[in-house]
C-alpha cells in the first residue's frame, strides 16, 4: 500500500544523513562525554560540536544552548525554572490559550501553588492582539511564554513584537518554537526571546532528544537536579548519540530552510487549493492570510464528521493526518486550540490537520485529493447530523471553550 | 488501538441508513462529546424486523453502532432491551478503555428508540 | 592500542542485539506511538512489548511502568513528585549520605523550599546502619529514599530490609537500582519499593531513555506536565527506539543475569586479588566483603597519587577507568561518597573505580595488572607525599566530609 | 580536554625529582584541594640553574609544573618572579577552564622556592 506521511507536526522521520552520524555512537564510540579516558573523549568533542550546530541555527551562542530530552522538558523547565528563581521578584506569568499542553498543563499546576497565569485569548483566526499582552503586565509578571507557531493550525505569532513588548517592560520571554525550528527563520536575537524550546524529532532528529537556548545571564532553576552535566543546568548522562543527531539535523535545516520551506509551501497550497475546490462545507482553522501560517501546516473542519472516523478512512488509503477530535487524544474534550478560536464544537471534532514535509511528494498530496472528496461523502452521508442540518441550534453547537 | 472485529465492522458498516416510517427512531449522545447515534426500528410482532443507523463519531462509535444493529435484528423486544453496552463491546472483542464510556453507546440507543416505539404504539 | 573499558559504572556500550531492534524505528517504523494512523499503530505496540520486558526484569506489572529520559530524571520525579503530592501529609525525607547527585541535590534543592532531609550516615566500609534509618522517621516522613547499589563502591544496600522498615511505618519508599538492575536480581514486590528507578545506558540500552515503576495507587506529580502519554504521568512524544532499546537490554539482563554476574564477579576478583597482592598501600573503598558488593565494581585508591593522573596513564595504555578524584567531577571537591566513608583526604582525591561489564575479557584484566604496579609506581615517585609520608598530620590529612 | 602540549608534559614529564642540597624549596597547595607541588632549586650568581619538581595532582597539575621547571631555567630570579600562572598556562597553549584555578599553581610553586632562597641566602 501506499504510505503518504502527512502528520510532520507530531514525529517525522530521522533523515538519513541524521541517522548515518548516530550510528557510530551506539557502540563504537559508546563513552560518556563526561569521562576523562578515550571512551569520553572521543565522544565529548561531538557534543560540542553539535551545540553549535543548533546554535548556528537560532544565532546565540553554543554556551547557551542546554540538551534536553524533549520539547516538553524544554518547556516545563523554562517556566518552572523561571517560577522557582524568581518567586521572590512576583507571582504571575502570561501565556495564550493556544499553547502546546506542555506549557499549559505546567502553567495549570503552577496555579496550584500559588502563581497566577493570564491566557490570552485568539480571535477566530487563532490570531493574537498584542494589545491584551501588553494590558496583561502587571509589577508581578514575571514571564511571558508564547508560542513561535501553532502546532494544530501552523499559525505563526509574532515573537520579535511580543519580545519588544517583553524588552520595554523588562520581563523575561519563553517561546516554544518547536514547531517553528526548521520551518521559519528562527533567530532568538532579532525577536529577543530568552528562553526557547527545540525538540529533535519535529526536525529530522531522532525522538529523546531536544534543546533549551538560555540567554546568558538568565537565571533559572533547574528541572533535574543532580550531575554536573551542561554547566549544572541539567543533570543526566548526555544522550551522545540523539545530540549528535539533533546538530546534524540542525545543520540540514538550516542549510535548506528556503528550499525546503518552498517545497512544503507548494505542495500545502495546492493540496489546500484543492480540498476547498472540491468539498463544500467545510471551514479553514487558522489564519486565512497563508503567510500567517507554516509553510506545511492545513487544518480544516469538514463539517458533519467526526475526526477520527475520517483519519481511519484516510489511514485505510496509507494516509497519515491527525485530527483535533477529542478521541484522538485521550480526552474527552476536542482540542483546546479549536475551542479557543471558538470553533463550533462538532466542527472542532470535524477538525483534520495535514502537515507536510520536506519529503512530501507532489503526487501524494494529489492522490490525498482524488481520495478524499468521496471518503468526505462516505461518512457524511453516515451522519445524523448531515441531513438534520437544519436543525442545527444551540443545544447541538454549543461552544467548548477551554478558558 | 482496534480490535480487527471493530476495524471490521467500521470499514464495512452493516445497516447504515435510515428506515422512511419506522417504527422507533432513538437518539443518544451531543456534538460536544463528540457522538451522536441515531437508531432507526422495525417492529413486527414484537420483533424487530430491520434496524438502521446514522452515527457521527469515532472508530469506535461506528463500529459499535453497526453491531448493535447486526444483535438486534431477529431479537424480541425484550431481548433487545437486555442487550448492553457491555455486551456490544464484547461482540467487538472489546474497545479500547478510553472508548468505553464516551463512544460505547448503541445499546443506549437501541433502548431509546425501543421506549420510541412504545411510546408511540400503546 | 588495545581498548580495555573498564568504565561500565559510567555508561555501557548498547549491545548489538539491542541496536538491531532499535534501527527500524528511525527512519522506517519512526510514528508518533500517540498517533491513531498506520505511522502511530506500527510503533504502539513495540512500546506495550518494551514495558512488558522492563516489567518482567523488576517483577511489577506493565502499567506500573513509565518510560522516561534519564536516571536523573526518575530520581528527580520519584522525590519531587511525593514531596508535591504528599506535602500535606508531612515535610521529612530521609535518605542516605552516599547517594548519587541526582538524589542528594534533589534533597538538597528540597530543603530550600522547605523540606527537612536526613542523610544517613554510612561506616567506613560504606554500609548502612539500618537502626539509623528506623531512628530518623518522624510522624512527618513522607520518603525513605535509598539506592539500592553505590555507583562508586558497588556496596549494596538492604533494600528489603528498609523496605520491611518503609512497610511497618507506612512510609513511601524509592529505590536509585541504577547500578543494580542487570547486575543483581531486583525484585519490587519482594523489597516493597514504591519506586524504582533504572537507566539504560547502564544496561547496555542507549543513553536518554530509562523506566521509572511506579507502584499501583502511588500518588505522584508529574515532572513533565503538558501531553497525555503515559497516561498523564510524563509528557513528551515517546522516545521509541531508545524504549525499544530498553525493552530488549530488560529481555537481555534477565535472561543472562547469573552467568553475566558470574563472569564478571571472577574476573572483578582476579583484578581486586592481583592489585593487592602487587601493589602495597593501597585502601579498598566499600565493603570488604565482596558480596556485598556489585560483582562488577572494585574502588581502590593508591596511596599518594591523584586519581586523574592515574587515569590518564592507564588511559595512555587504552585502559579506561575513573576516579573519585574532584579533577575528574568538574567540582573542586573529591567525592562526597569517599567523604561520607571517612576516607582520608589524600586518599579519597586517590581513589579509582574499576567497574566490568559483561564484555570484559579475562585478557584484559591481566592487561591491567601488567601494567599498573609500575604506573603506580612512576606516578609515586613523582608525588611529593610519598617521601614526606611519615610527615602526613592532620594538616594535610583532614577528611572531608559532604555532610 | 588537555591540549597537545600538555600531554606531552604529562606524560613524559620534564625535570622531575629532587635536588640534593638545593638552594631553595617551595612547596604550594594541600590534599584537600588535590594538588601538592614541590619545586626544588640550584641557583648561580643570580642564575637558575637547576629546577626538579615532585607533584601530587592532576594532569594539569603535573604538565604546569613540568612546563615551569622548563622555563626557569637559565633565567635571572628576578625573571623567573615575573613568570605567571597565566604563562605557564600559556606554554602550554592552554588550560581546561576547570583547571585554571586549581591545578595552575606551578608559578606559585616556583616563586615560593625563590622565596625560600632569598631567605636562606642573604
Ligand atoms: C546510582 C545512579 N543513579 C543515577 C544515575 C543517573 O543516571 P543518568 O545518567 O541516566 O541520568 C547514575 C548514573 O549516572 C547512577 O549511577
Ligand atoms: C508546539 C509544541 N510544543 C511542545 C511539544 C512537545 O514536544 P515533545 O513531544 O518533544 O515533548 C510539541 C510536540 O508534541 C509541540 O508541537
Amino acid at each position: 500500500m501506499k504510505r503518504i506521511y502527512l502528520d510532520n507536526n507530531a514525529t517525522t522521520p530521522v533523515e538519513p544523513e541524521v541517522l548515518d552520524v548516530m550510528l557510530p555512537y551506539y557502540r563504537e564510540a559508546f563513552g560518556n562525554p563526561s569521562s576523562v579516558h578515550w571512551a569520553g573523549r572521543e565522544v565529548s568533542g561531538a557534543i560540542e560540536t553539535a551545540r553549535e550546530k543548533v546554535a548556528a541555527l537560532i544565532n546565540c551562542a553554543p554556551a547557551e544552548i542546554v540538551f534536553i530530552g524533549c520539547g516538553s522538558e524544554g518547556d516545563n523547565h523554562a517556566i518552572k525554572g523561571t517560577c522557582e528563581a524568581l518567586a521572590g521578584k512576583g507571582n504571575h506569568i502570561i501565556t495564550t490559550a493556544v499553547e502546546h499542553p506542555a506549557v499549559l498543563e505546567t502553567c495549570e499546576a503552577l496555579e496550584k501553588s500559588g502563581f497566577e497565569v493570564t491566557y490570552i485569548p485568539v480571535d477566530c483566526d487563532g490570531a493574537l492582539n498584542l494589545d491584551d499582552i501588553e494590558r496583561a503586565i502587571t509589577d508581578k509578571t514575571i514571564l511571558i511564554s508564547v508560542m513561535w507557531a501553532n502546532n494544530e493550525t501552523g499559525n505563526i505569532y509574532p515573537i520579535a513584537q511580543i519580545g519588544a513588548i517583553a524588552r520595554k517592560y523588562n520581563i523575561r520571554f519563553h517561546s516554544d518554537a518547536v514547531q517553528a525550528v526548521g520551518k521559519l527563520p528562527v533567530d532568538v536575537q532579532k525577536a529577543n526571546v530568552d528562553l526557547l524550546v527545540i525538540s529533535g524529532h519535529k526536525i529530522g532528529a531522532p525522538k529523546g532528544v531536544g534543546a533549551l537556548y538560555i540567554r546568558r545571564g538568565t537565571r533559572l532553576t533547574p528541572l533535574l537536579h543532580g550531575g554536573h552535566q551542561e554547566r549544572g543546568r541539567r543533570a543526566g548522562t548526555h544522550n551522545v548519540a540523539g545530540i549528535v543527531g539533533l546538530g546534524k539535523a540542525c545543520e540540514l535545516a538550516a542549510a535548506h530552510l528556503q528550499e525546503r520551506a518552498a517545497h512544503m509551501r507548494r505542495l500545502r497550497d495546492r493540496l489546500e487549493q484543492g480540498i476547498f475546490d472540491a468539498i463544500p462545507e467545510i471551514k479553514l482553522n487558522g489564519h486565512p492570510d497563508r503567510d500567517q501560517r507554516l509553510p506545511n501546516t492545513l487544518n480544516v473542519s469538514f463539517a458533519y464528521i467526526e475526526g477520527e472516523s475520517l483519519l481511519l478512512n484516510l489511514d485505510m488509503y496509507g494516509i497519515a493526518a491527525s485530527s483535533g477530535s477529542a478521541c484522538t487524544s485521550g480526552s474527552l474534550e476536542p482540542s483546546h486550540v479549536m475551542g479557543a478560536m471558538c470553533v463550533e464544537v462538532s466542527l472542532a471534532h470535524s477538525s483534520t490537520r495535514f502537515s507536510l514535509g520536506h519529503e512530501t511528494k507532489q503526487e501524494d498530496i494529489d492522490f490525498v485529493l482524488e481520495v478524499l472528496p468521496d471518503t468526505v461523502q462516505r461518512l457524511r452521508d453516515m451522519s445524523p447530523l448531515y441531513d438534520c442540518k437544519k436543525q442545527q441550534n444551540c443545544a447541538t453547537c454549543q461552544t467548548v471553550k477551554r478558558l | 488501538m482496534y480490535t480487527d472485529k471493530v476495524m471490521d465492522h467500521f470499514t464495512k458498516p452493516r445497516n447504515v441508513g435510515e428506515i422512511e416510517n419506522p417504527d422507533g427512531v432513538g437518539e443518544v449522545g451531543n456534538a460536544s462529546c463528540g457522538d451522536i447515534m441515531k437508531i432507526f426500528l422495525k417492529v413486527e410482532n414484537d420483533i424487530i424486523t430491520d434496524v438502521k443507523f446514522k452515527t457521527f463519531g469515532c472508530g469506535a462509535a461506528i463500529a459499535t453502532s453497526s453491531m448493535v444493529t447486526e444483535m438486534a435484528i431477529g431479537k424480541t423486544i425484550d431481548e433487545a432491551l437486555a442487550l448492553s453496552n457491555q455486551a456490544v463491546a464484547e461482540a467487538l472483542d472489546g474497545l479500547p478503555a478510553q472508548k468505553m464510556h464516551c463512544s460505547n453507546l448503541a445499546a443506549d440507543a437501541l433502548h431509546e428508540a425501543i421506549k420510541n416505539y412504545r411510546e408511540t404504539h400503546k
